[in-house]
């Protein structure tokens, strides 16, 4: 983990709810990045209010550079989205565990499918298997990317992620048909598994992880899911993100989101 | 160069007044691969207690204005598994341990104590009496001057090492609880512990900490910290340790004036992991800016 | 349109749950040029004396991470003074008014409610018995649960209008307090009063404060007075008004699904002087938008 | 009193701890500014840190715009003088009662020397008399500006003050020597007074206004002081900002500094 103060080299918006924020950043740290992992951004006016810094998932990344993609939601975030190019930011990282690398044990079958599956700003998260040049090695498996959202200005990041990734094919799917097909994208999950075996990535809010959970194991189908506990430090002292996980023996225990996670095998969660 | 060597308790000699909070460090290995963690005062582990224990269920943290407040439960890895695999290394780093306890009730306090006197590489016990769990027939330890004089006597029974009992603000008169602590044996005092505090989630109707209250650290309690340990300091002859929402070396440095002997730095480490150097470093450039020899001639110096 | 009328004590119906902190708004005149201050539940006064006061000497307010520190000392005009020179035009507004009364003994509070008892226009009576200066017996009123008894009965033999006794968060066991004094006689509490706190100028190396310690206010407060708003709502059956950083509607609405029958707005009304109208109306916006009749109807529903 | 949400239109930063803004408003408001009035200003974000407003003297307006100086002391004035075009404000006022207008009973001797002492940042308050058109009126008297700072870089408005107020004498004096004279501005005072019957308007630190309240003493000299006294609410309801002051009879008595000042003759003032 680093701790530094930087700046704001750009600000996009992309919905009217959604920043993704590029952050410049050391070589090192851009180094240590990987997806699925997240950094405690903050701003840096030596104010208290909000007290602490919020977890974002590390969405892309390049050399001394690293981007991260923010819905607003109370605020914090409705303070980070406004900041604009050269204003001042801390942040910790990269942080946690992220998705197996595709050379893990569970990973290295190459002709399974990959189903990246993302709901809502979930995106943030599964943008970090698709968008830097450094994940780029996850896509010698054929790769599919689910993506539901509430409405259809919620889905970003889409005309990225085509230009990063050719040839990956995309699925939308909106709560109210505004876009895409009208439902949940553990509906479309469902399609996928029916089709093929795969090895699914999933993050979004928790009815859809636990969703997805069912989904995996009717299916008996092998994944992982990115969780978004809430987290006072981000790097395993406080003990506030905690999540019930299988553990030795089959018995539930606690593990820290933060440094054990954010993702997990699906199998593992106990919700 | 300020000497910023402090004693908070008999042969306790820190290097400066900087201690982490309870809680709010972990046992330190967290910090060890990136910190020179044995530069500060001390570290306090994360209060233990004799058998692991899994804290609370439901949400445990949740933000207020210039605070938070923490529902963790205590959950804690036990003090066997502290001895055999943390402290090892907290030795190795040559940092100061202090370890934090905590019990179900007095026997259990006393045991971990003695079991912790047989241990090399502990410079002293902090007890925290203001676990809002815990009780003695019904009241907290922390709460009723009684219990918690009769809390420290046994665990002073138990252990040759020094003590430093951890106070609740929860209290209509924390001074009167400081001075029955110092009578039983204490040989000094840190306060304080969280205030006790509650989040709702309006729109779902519900409590948002799992455990419905939960403890309210950070800036914002500064100002009640600051007057605890003003008052407490002038009634009692031990060392007193301020801790609440010390978040820059100007906060420390209002403690150590209001009569503080040393610090400890809780949920600003949250923040930013580096910020107990980033403390030191500030108290010894402000003493040194206004020819202080040393940091003690500081300490309670307010008019 | 939701019915926000809300009944505070027996026959005190207000025409909607928001009123202005006791401090925080004056005797009204100040707001009655550009506000219409009858479209609040109610105003509370700064708190009356018999006599005239004039406070605490040297600087009275400080701030804090989210809050500040008041030592004003109660300054007031004193209740005659109050009755022929700022009640009238109060009732020539149509405000609904609740006087704020403290004394130095339990005669004056009693002498005090004695003399508004015979005054047209008043509602209801809020007893301060967390002045910090005001003492019985070396014990203030408000953190001894007899004391507070005791006190609350005397003013309620001299005066037959609904009583508020306003509770002080000094204390270890608020719930304790709140029983007696609702046994004792009271209609209805309101909570929390300030923490006490302090403030250290650091560069001049003395207290900030004139008067040493002063009264914590502000959002940073809020986590604290919601528990205990909870818990004595749970604990007694006569009404509770929630005090204690409420600075948005969502704030309030918090209040109220805890328990609270009605919001005191006190610190955020010197930021923002409209702020307890915004209140009313964030508070009436949301019941409409969930369908409800009245927000009787919302008040303890936290589940 | 107005209460509103405005937004910066400019900000001229005059020395490294000083910042000039400009701030939008209604033409109601300012036909309400006069000399001496302050605003309570405070950033709009809806956090809570720094939780109060801050007090500023109006130093100019227009007709719809008015502006304050402000210096960087702790953490409310660091971030208002770091907000740039654009930025949005909370503003309460015009609040108080300023100086004395030049039609009132003690000021309206046109024979008589208009002295205007500024100390430090003190200037934000001086200007009030100087900058606005509103203001000019001031000027059928002749009239002496004494200006001291600590450092030469903390002289500021004086090319705006020259330039809006032709023939103006200008006394400059600082701490260090760097520019002017080296001494305080009461020195300055005290020669002015030798030579002239004059009416003193003082603003500066509360050090600054005492030494000036005992040389218009010793010289028998009419004059008034604006006093800063903490302030939480400005409008009159929270008894913070109290002065003694000699009251009826010539007892001592508590004047409220927000509604009854910040300008107070100097010879009421209980210091
Ligand atoms: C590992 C991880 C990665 C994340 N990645 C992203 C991302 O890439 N993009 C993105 O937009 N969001 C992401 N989130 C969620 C994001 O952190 C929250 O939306 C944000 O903290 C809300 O802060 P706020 O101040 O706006 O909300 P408030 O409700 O005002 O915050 C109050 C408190 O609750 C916490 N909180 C509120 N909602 C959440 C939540 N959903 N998850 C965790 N804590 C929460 C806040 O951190 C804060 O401590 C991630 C969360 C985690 C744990
Ligand atoms: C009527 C009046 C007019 C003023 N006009 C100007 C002006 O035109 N330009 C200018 O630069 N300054 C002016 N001041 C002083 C200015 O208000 C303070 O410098 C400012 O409040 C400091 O805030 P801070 O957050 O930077 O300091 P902090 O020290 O962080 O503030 C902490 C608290 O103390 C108060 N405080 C600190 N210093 C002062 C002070 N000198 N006066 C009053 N309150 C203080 C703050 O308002 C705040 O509540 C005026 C003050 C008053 C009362
Ligand atoms: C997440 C968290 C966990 C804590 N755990 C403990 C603990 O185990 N034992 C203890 O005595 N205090 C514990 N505390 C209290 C802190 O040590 C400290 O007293 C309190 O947070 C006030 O200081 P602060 O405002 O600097 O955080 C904890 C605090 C927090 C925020
Ligand atoms: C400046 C000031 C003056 C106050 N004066 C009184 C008072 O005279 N009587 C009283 O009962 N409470 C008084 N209070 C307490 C408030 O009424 C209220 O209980 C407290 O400020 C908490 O609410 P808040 O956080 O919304 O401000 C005062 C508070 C402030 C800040
Ligand atoms: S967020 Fe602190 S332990 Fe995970
Ligand atoms: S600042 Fe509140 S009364 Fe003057």
């Amino acid at each position: 983990m680093y701790l530094f103060k930087t700046e704001i080299t750009e600000n996009r918006q992309l919905s009217p709810s959604i920043s993704c924020l590029r952050i410049k950043a050391a070589e090192d740290f851009c180094r240590k990045a990987a997806p699925g992992k997240f950094v405690m951004l903050g701003n840096d006016n030596e104010l208290s209010d909000p007290l602490l810094k919020r977890p974002f998932g590390i969405s892309n990344w390049g050399n001394d550079w690293f981007e991260v993609v923010i819905k607003i939601i109370g605020k914090g975030t409705a303070q980070l989205a406004r900041l604009r190019r050269g204003a001042a930011v801390s942040v910790n990282g990269p942080l946690g565990t992220g998705y197996p690398p595709p050379t893990c044990a569970t990973c290295d079958n190459d002709n399974e499918t990959l189903i990246l599956v993302a709901g809502g700003i979930g995106i943030a998260s599964i943008a970090s298997c698709l968008l830097p040049v450094a994940a780029n090695r996850y896509l010698k498996k054929p790769t599919v990317l689910l993506f539901g959202a509430a409405v259809e200005n919620e889905l970003v990041l889409l005309d990225e992620i085509k230009q990063s990734t050719a040839g990956l094919r995309i699925e939308t799917i909106t709560d109210d048909g505004s876009s895409g097909r009208r439902g949940f994208v553990t509906d479309l999950l469902k399609n996928e598994l029916e089709n093929s075996t795969a090895l699914t990535f999933a993050c979004g809010p928790e009815p859809m992880l636990k969703s997805v959970q069912q989904v995996l194991r009717s299916y008996n189908a092998q994944g992982y899911l990115s969780l978004e506990n809430r987290m006072a430090c981000g790097f395993g002292v406080c003990l506030g993100c905690v999540q019930a996980i299988v553990g030795n023996a089959g018995k539930g225990q606690n593990a820290k989101v933060c440094t054990q996670g954010p993702v997990f095998a699906a199998d593992e969660v106990i919700f | 160069m300020v000497d910023l060597k402090v004693e908070i308790a008999p042969g306790v000699i820190l290097r400066n007044p900087v201690l982490t909070a309870s809680g709010t460090f972990g046992y330190g290995r967290e910090y060890a691969d990136y910190l020179d963690i044995a530069e500060l005062g001390a570290i306090i582990t994360k209060g233990l207690s004799l058998k692991p224990k899994t804290g609370n269920p439901g949400v445990r943290i949740a933000e207020s204005a210039c605070g938070m407040l923490n529902a963790i439960g205590l959950e804690n890895i036990g003090i066997d598994s502290f001895i055999a695999d943390e402290l090892p290394l907290l030795r190795a780093l040559g940092t100061t341990v202090i370890v934090n306890i905590f019990g179900n009730n007095q026997a259990d306090y006393a045991a971990i104590a003695a079991k912790l006197d047989q241990v090399e590489g502990i410079s002293a016990l902090e007890i925290n009496i203001s676990c809002p769990n815990v009780k003695a027939g019904g009241i907290q330890f922390g709460t009723d001057p009684e219990a918690a004089a009769n809390l420290v006597a046994a665990v002073r029974q138990a252990t040759t090492l020094p003590l430093i009992t951890k106070l609740s603000p929860n209290v209509t008169d924390i001074v009167a609880i400081a001075e029955r602590v110092a009578a039983a044996g204490s040989d000094a005092l840190s306060l304080i512990n969280t205030l006790m505090g509650m989040a709702v989630d309006l729109d779902k109707k519900q409590p948002l900490l799992g455990n419905v209250t939960g403890g309210l650290s950070g800036p914002a309690i500064k100002p009640v910290a600051l007057r605890m340990v003003y008052q407490v300091a002038q009634a009692v002859k031990i060392p007193v340790i301020g801790i609440g929402g010390i978040s820059t070396a100007r906060d420390a440095l209002e403690f150590l004036l209001a009569g503080a002997a040393a610090v400890e730095i809780g949920t600003a480490n949250f923040i930013n992991p580096g910020i107990a150097y980033e403390i030191v470093t500030g108290i010894r450039d402000y003493l040194e800016q206004r020819n202080y020899e040393k940091v003690t001639d500081f300490i309670g110096s307010l008019q």
